[in-house]
């Protein structure tokens, strides 16, 4: 076709100008945020937290490195599955148990979808479901907060296929301890996060301080966890003042997976709705939700299944909230 | 039934010698009829027939192969009898015929299995019953046993109803090895292994059967591979 | 939780008909390409399995008190004429229903769902009001089930999924994930 | 039903136009296949139904006898209306009747009384036999006669001989608790990880015996007038 | 009036602006050989009217307009015609062009043409004046302007809005124009008012243009309603439909012109375009184009003849620098990257920009991950992320339905996009497949 008479020249489409922000850069941002929100684990729980959040990664990693396509462990996303999954577990979980759990959110969660940005559902979300759905038992045994720096929480290098043989002095999360034995918790408690749960969900403030840095950084949409926090604030605060025997608003807040859940599981990009009407459904659906699971369902903690079942309404949500196009009246769905 | 427009739903072969019956199935020895539905027209995994046992009952191998030899044994007898009785069903009132043979061996299943294995009858619970759902049984007896004389009608439900058991007791082997680590139920690996308790549940079921299905279809990719590197 | 409401809220969702007792799997896998089709599909389901809830209701108190070894025959005729009748009704009276759903209503015959319902509806000894509320909480749980596997496959329609999970894989693997976000509802209406 | 199956399945309508059957043949062809169908059917169900009767008799027997603790021979009481009666009005379908039964030992002292509830567990119904003394309060034991908790966990509260053994002598009403606190009659521990089935079956235990236990008083006292 | 002063969404791309907008604008000379395609505006193209070896004189007609929808092409320099042949359209596509070798020792006069006097022309007459001399819009997409002077007969327009937004990043030449040529640009505007009838005028212009502002307020005449109004600054302001949002806080109906609202928006360039027509009676021969970028070693606001290639612009610029990478016409959100430098300078070239190679975006993309914001970008409120998943699988019906059609491809959705999809480019070939499409069912 056209002769090139200066070679040097590169054509591409327009805009020509870089734009200010790559796909990576956003991951790793959302990789570095979490760095506080691992220190706090590790201050909590010791280096058992470092060890099941980094079996956790290494399992997300190696599965991405053997079923991503080439040089996708570049964009970051499947570190962030990894760390993510891993905050979300007991410090007593079996290493081997961790790395399953990473392998298989990326490898049934994203790489059998198509990879970055095809799938629908959570990949660390969907690993751990399947560990709570395999280890019901190893995945509700929480250690107890504090102890040496080096003491192991638990049984974390039983073989693989073997059960961890407790040792660890355990406790049981603040939902646990409502829903099934009646106590309540010092909100103090829950809000810096010396209380049982995952190695990742109770230092609340911290988790808070990087969903702020990532908002502010335009890296994750504000009204995510502001509607599913504002949610579950109104909705429990009613229950509450209805029956004082509900727990009330800032304990549904400051307790269980609530925090993390809202700020970085619920935010991913690839999984919740594209338009902002769509986010506000979307954060106010799994608001309702936690609260019906907390409240009425079997299971203490319901983030993980909450987000899990919007997940599944997000096509759904998108289809029904397209913007109204410049120049038309009508809300135009096609 | 047939009519559900399954995904690689496997149609008949044209037939390209002269057929006896218009539409019947071209000619085959016994051994292809039984060797089809084993392999290539294999109902739960090429087919996607049959999915609502493939998943319920699966959990543990004896489950899996009740339910098989009990599908076994209706579609065996289905066919049998309707290819006995094809020249006097009348067209308009087949299909309400061979609804109602597939039920009567159904139930007769379902009370053989109570007298005999009454644990298994009530771990499978309505799930017998439910064979007569079951869109094999329909479309074997619509496409197949009503076309073809009675000794080829027995063996291909008898190969649909292998490659089905075959099928379940894949899956449930599967299931009961990770899921309790026990097979038939017996212990396999002592008392300190930790049992996969997905496995056992309902979205252990689908996942196996579709890591059955992706390592199928890894399989026919590779092959299909080689065979244009060597061609 | 009453017993209608926790008959309602298990069929709908903690036992949910497809997605927990696989019933109904071959609409589930083999009629959600589209949206439009599945929810249409679901809810002509929905209509059947309360016409079903009723007729299995007058049997069991009147015709198979005596002769419960005539269960499942009877049950398949009487769904199959259902079926029949319904389709004929619609044509009849209701042309744009028929339309609309008529085309589904042969599957129906042998959807699993259905034929289930009466059977657990018989096993658990329901009342007709018991029975119209399961039958109801399982049309709806079905028609959820479809019509959320049918937008994700839509959805999916646009993306790069590998070749070796193209054909039925990611199908299961999408149900199978399903499945586990229903698991969250496990238990609702047990605990106090 | 033929023509739309027709349509749905026939593939291509053959091109010679099909002669219509008469009606009669049609109906003859469904009667001689349901009298086949029924006769076949008929005929297995005589030959299966001993079988699958001793089947069902065994399991509730031997129900009885676990949680009543052996006991030598057994009443059996019916539910009528809101009253306990040992003989049912005639005429009534004995088997869908809701009964107790009172278990007796070698000396014809009453051991205690066996009932089935069935309440949701973590899944679906669960359903129990429950057997205790209604003058005490104390269970004998419960056995498990259908459930469908999780495979491997809530499945315990009918696998695991260590929490069901726990429950003989317990009085009503039980409390379930992580860790035992010594000399409490009414405490029974949970099963980690399955604290919703255990307590599914406490619960059920406990609203059982609540029912039951009026009825049969109401029903010793009038026995004893 | 002017009840917002902007419209929703958009994008703030760096504006680069300083490096041209206070050089004054400087002629170029006659390069040694021009080439003049005979499409370079929206419409059909011209039709040839002279033969290789004409000698034609400048302002000379090479071709002329075909139709209403068309307008004619002029020399822009006494030359030879030398050939007529396929040659690169600044478009990137190959179109048929005159190239002429221009006469070196031609005094480059104007032959004297008759001056039409426009206070006694009817408005039918000044269209045809303004379409004879060859007027197209300068704002980049070159639609004939006394099309837009010739509205529908049932149409009722109130308004004329003048486009001085000038949103695109480094383009300065709308900026110049109004700052050295601000009674020129008035005269415009008082032919064009009378012409359509209209007694308001509001002339947009971008913040970022004070003295620009301020030297068209300095210039409005008290006999003409005529507003100055300052615009926020922000892509695509510039942009029609966006304008008339900013302006009168009216939408344009999705498929509809500007008509329908009662409003006329002409670009400044164009206006002082018409000015020139009736105050020496030359056609558009030249125009103002700002040569800039940070690969260029001088840049300038240069009046341009049209025909002059790209080689003999930047040569005039000093060349480029070793680090130069991209050569675009018009600017760089929505213009054309170069792949061969004989492309002539057209009409509608608004300016040439050279970019360096760290301010180019990258080859490589990445997948889609829905984080929406080219949703939030987007100024017509369209679904991008959407419409990139459905073209790549070339579902372009079900693109269409989502009104593809409304996209301007003003590449707001592109430029925001981290995972660096081209969506523009994807739109632009999904609309021309669907029109193949379309052309193919009819």
């Amino acid at each position: 076709m056209n002769e090139s008479s200066a070679p040097r020249l590169v054509v591409t489409a327009s805009p020509h100008l870089k734009p200010g922000d790559s796909t990576p850069r956003i991951m790793w941002n959302v990789v570095g945020s979490l760095v506080p929100v691992i220190a706090a684990a590790a201050w909590f729980f010791g280096v058992s937290a470092l060890l099941v959040v980094a079996a956790a990664t290494l399992g997300a990693v190696l599965a991405e490195r053997a079923f991503g396509h080439g040089g996708s462990l570049a964009d970051g996303s499947a570190a962030i599955t990894g760390l993510l999954l891993g905050l979300t577990l007991p410090a007593g979980m079996p290493l081997w148990m961790a790395v399953l759990g990473g392998a298989f959110g990326i490898g049934f969660g994203k790489a059998v979808w198509g990879g970055l940005g095809q799938n629908v559902f959570n990949p660390a979300l969907v690993g751990r479901a399947f560990l709570q759905a395999a280890f019901p038992v190893a995945i509700t045994t929480w250690p107890t907060v504090g102890g040496g720096f080096f003491t192991l929480k638990g049984d974390l290098f039983a073989l693989p296929f073997l059960h961890p043989v407790t040792s660890a002095v355990t406790s049981a999360t603040p939902l646990g301890l409502l829903k099934f034995e009646g106590k309540a918790s010092a909100l103090a408690s829950l809000v810096i996060g010396n209380r049982g749960g995952s190695v990742g969900e109770t230092a609340a403030l911290v988790i808070l301080a990087g969903g702020v840095y990532l908002a502010l950084r335009n890296y994750l949409n504000w009204r995510l966890p502001v509607s599913i926090i504002a949610t579950v604030a109104l909705l429990s605060g009613v229950l509450h003042a209805i029956d004082p025997h509900k727990p009330d608003a800032p304990f549904m807040l400051f307790s269980g997976g609530l925090m993390l859940g809202a700020v970085y599981m619920a935010t991913d990009m690839v999984t919740s709705p594209v338009t902002n009407l769509g986010r506000w459904v979307f954060g106010i659906g799994v608001g309702i939700l936690v609260v019906v699971i907390r409240v009425w369902g079997g299971l203490p903690e319901g983030v993980m299944y909450a987000i899990l079942f919007m997940n599944a309404l997000v096509p759904f949500i998108n289809r029904a909230t397209q913007p109204r196009v410049f120049g038309t009246s009508m809300r135009t769905t096609a | 039934m047939t009519a559900v427009p399954v995904p690689g739903l496997v149609s008949a072969p044209p037939s390209s010698a002269p057929a006896l019956v218009p539409g019947a199935p071209p000619p085959a020895t016994v051994f292809a009829d039984v060797w089809r539905g084993i392999g290539r027209e294999n109902p739960v995994l090429v087919q996607f027939l049959g999915m609502c046992p493939t998943m319920a009952v699966t959990n543990v191998l004896a489950n899996g192969l009740a339910m098989g030899i009990a599908t076994t044994f209706v579609l065996v007898g289905s066919g049998l009898f309707v290819s006995l009785f094809r020249k006097y069903i009348a067209n308009e009132v087949r299909i309400t015929s061979y609804i109602l043979i597939i039920a009567t061996f159904v139930t007769l299943a379902d009370m053989l299995l109570a007298a005999t294995f009454p644990d298994i009858s009530k771990a499978l619970g309505p799930f017998i019953p439910l064979i007569v759902a079951n869109c094999l049984l329909l479309g074997r007896a619509e496409a197949f046993a009503a076309k073809v004389p009675v000794y080829r009608a027995v063996a291909d439900g008898f190969g649909m109803g292998a490659g089905f058991t075959l099928s379940l007791c894949l899956l449930s082997t599967i299931r009961e090895v990770l899921g309790k680590g026990s097979i038939l139920g017996h212990d396999l690996f002592g008392p300190r292994f930790e049992p996969w308790v997905f496995m056992m549940m309902p979205p252990g079921g689908f996942l196996t059967l579709g890591i059955a299905l992706l390592g199928l279809a890894w399989v026919m990719e590779l092959r299909k591979r080689r065979a244009l590197v060597t061609a | 939780m009453s017993n209608l409401a926790w008959i309602f809220v298990s069929t709908l969702l903690v036992n949910n008909f497809t997605l927990v007792m696989f019933l109904g799997l071959c609409s589930f896998f083999g009629v959600t390409a589209k949206v439009e089709t599945a929810w249409r599909l679901g809810l002509a389901n929905t209509f059947v399995l309360i016409l079903t809830a009723l007729s299995a209701w007058v049997l069991n108190t009147f015709v198979l008190a005596r002769t419960p070894f005539l269960r499942t025959i009877a049950f398949i005729v009487v769904i199959a004429s259902v079926v029949q009748i319904l389709e004929m009704a619609l044509k009849k009276y209701l042309p744009v229903l028929f339309r609309q759903l008529g085309i589904y209503l042969p599957l129906i015959t042998t959807n699993c769902a259905i034929l289930g319902l009466a059977l657990f509806q018989t096993s658990r000894s329901y009342t007709l009001i018991e029975g119209l509320v399961f039958a109801l909480g399982a049309g709806f749980g079905l028609t959820l089930a479809l019509s959320l596997m049918a937008s994700i496959r839509e959805r999916i329609e646009l993306t790069d999924v590998p070749a070796v999970a193209r054909r039925m894989g990611l199908v299961l693997v999408i149900a199978s994930c399903l499945s586990m976000a229903f698991m969250g509802f496990a238990g609702m209406g047990s605990a106090e | 039903m033929t023509a739309t199956h027709q349509h749905q399945h026939g593939g291509p309508p053959s091109a010679t136009p099909q002669k219509m059957t008469p009606a009669w043949k049609l109906l003859a062809t469904l009667a001689v296949a349901g009298a086949a169908a029924g006769w076949l059917v008929v005929m297995v169900y005589n030959v299966t139904l001993p079988a699958i009767q001793k089947h069902a008799g065994e399991q509730v027997d031997g129900a009885v006898r676990e949680v009543l603790k052996a006991p030598v021979r057994w009443d059996t009481l019916y539910l009528i209306g809101n009253a306990v009666t040992a003989t049912p009005p005639a005429g009534s379908n004995i088997r869908e009747l809701t009964k107790a039964f009172v278990g007796f030992d070698a000396a014809g002292a009453r051991i205690g009384v066996a009932v089935v509830a069935a309440e949701p567990g973590f899944q679906e119904l669960l359903t129990l036999m429950i057997g205790f003394d209604p003058s005490t309060g104390a269970l004998t034991g419960y056995k498990v006669l259908d459930q469908k908790e999780t495979p491997g966990l809530g499945d315990k509260v009918e696998v695991d001989k260590s929490f069901g053994a726990q429950f003989a002598g317990r009085i009503v009403p039980l409390k379930g608790v992580k860790t035992l606190v010594a000399g409490n009659p009414s405490q029974v521990q949970t099963i980690t990880g399955a604290t919703i089935s255990s307590r599914a079956v406490i619960r059920i235990i406990n609203d059982a015996v609540a029912k039951w236990r009026p009825l049969l008083e109401a029903h010793d006292r009038g026995g004893q007038r | 009036m002017a009840i917002s002063v902007e419209f929703r969404h958009g994008v703030h791309p760096p504006e680069e602006k300083e490096l041209t907008n206070q050089l004054p604008i400087r002629r170029m000379p006659f390069a040694d050989e021009l080439v003049f395609p005979l499409r370079q505006h929206a419409g059909k193209p011209a039709l040839l009217c002279v033969k290789v070896g004409d000698h034609v004189e400048r302002g000379d007609t090479l071709g002329e307009a075909d139709g209403f929808m068309s307008v004619p092409i002029h020399a822009s320099a006494a030359g030879t015609v030398v050939d007529f042949d396929w040659w690169p359209h600044p478009d990137g596509s190959m179109a048929m062009a005159v190239r002429l070798k221009v006469d070196r020792y031609a005094p480059q006069v104007a032959r004297p043409r008759l001056v039409p006097r426009w206070e006694g022309l009817t408005p039918a007459e000044v269209v045809q004046a303004v379409q004879r001399g060859g007027v197209v819009g300068l704002g980049g997409a070159a639609f004939p302007t006394h099309v837009k002077l010739a509205p529908p007969k049932d149409s009722a327009v109130h308004t004329l809005i003048i486009n001085g937004a000038e949103c695109e990043p480094y383009l300065t030449s709308d900026h110049r124009t109004m700052v050295e040529y601000a009674p020129r640009v008035l005269f415009g505007i008082r032919v064009m008012m009378r012409s359509l009838g209209v007694r308001k005028c509001v002339v947009g212009i971008e913040r970022n243009k004070p003295d620009a502002i301020e030297a068209m307020r300095a210039a409005v005449p008290a006999d003409l309603a005529v507003e100055i109004l300052p615009l926020t600054v922000k892509y695509p302001q510039g942009a029609e439909k966006m304008l008339i949002k900013a302006v009168t806080g009216v939408e344009v109906p999705s498929g509809k012109l500007p008509v329908t609202v009662g409003v006329v928006v002409q670009n400044v360039g164009s206006v002082a375009a018409i000015a020139e027509v009736f105050e020496t009676g030359l056609p558009l021969i030249e125009r103002i184009v700002t040569v800039s970028g940070h690969g260029l070693r001088r840049p300038a606001n240069l009046i341009v003849p049209v025909g002059t290639k790209l080689r003999d612009l930047l040569a005039f610029c000093d060349g480029v620098t070793a680090d130069a990478a991209e050569v675009i016409i018009g600017g760089p959100m929505m213009g054309q990257a170069q792949a061969n430098l004989d492309a002539p300078v057209i009409k509608g070239t608004t300016g040439v920009v050279v970019l360096e190679k760290n301010e180019t975006r990258e080859q490589r993309s990445w997948p889609c991950i829905h984080c929406g914001r080219c949703l939030e970008a987007c100024p017509v409120f369209l679904n991008p992320s959407m419409l990139g998943d459905l073209a790549r699988v070339g579902r372009y019906e079900e693109m269409s339905a989502n009104h593809l059609a409304d996209c301007m491809l003003c590449g707001s959705c592109a430029y925001v996009c981290p995972s660096n999809i081209p969506l523009a480019q994807l739109f632009q070939a999904s609309k021309t497949a669907l029109r193949r499409q379309l052309a193919s069912v009819q």
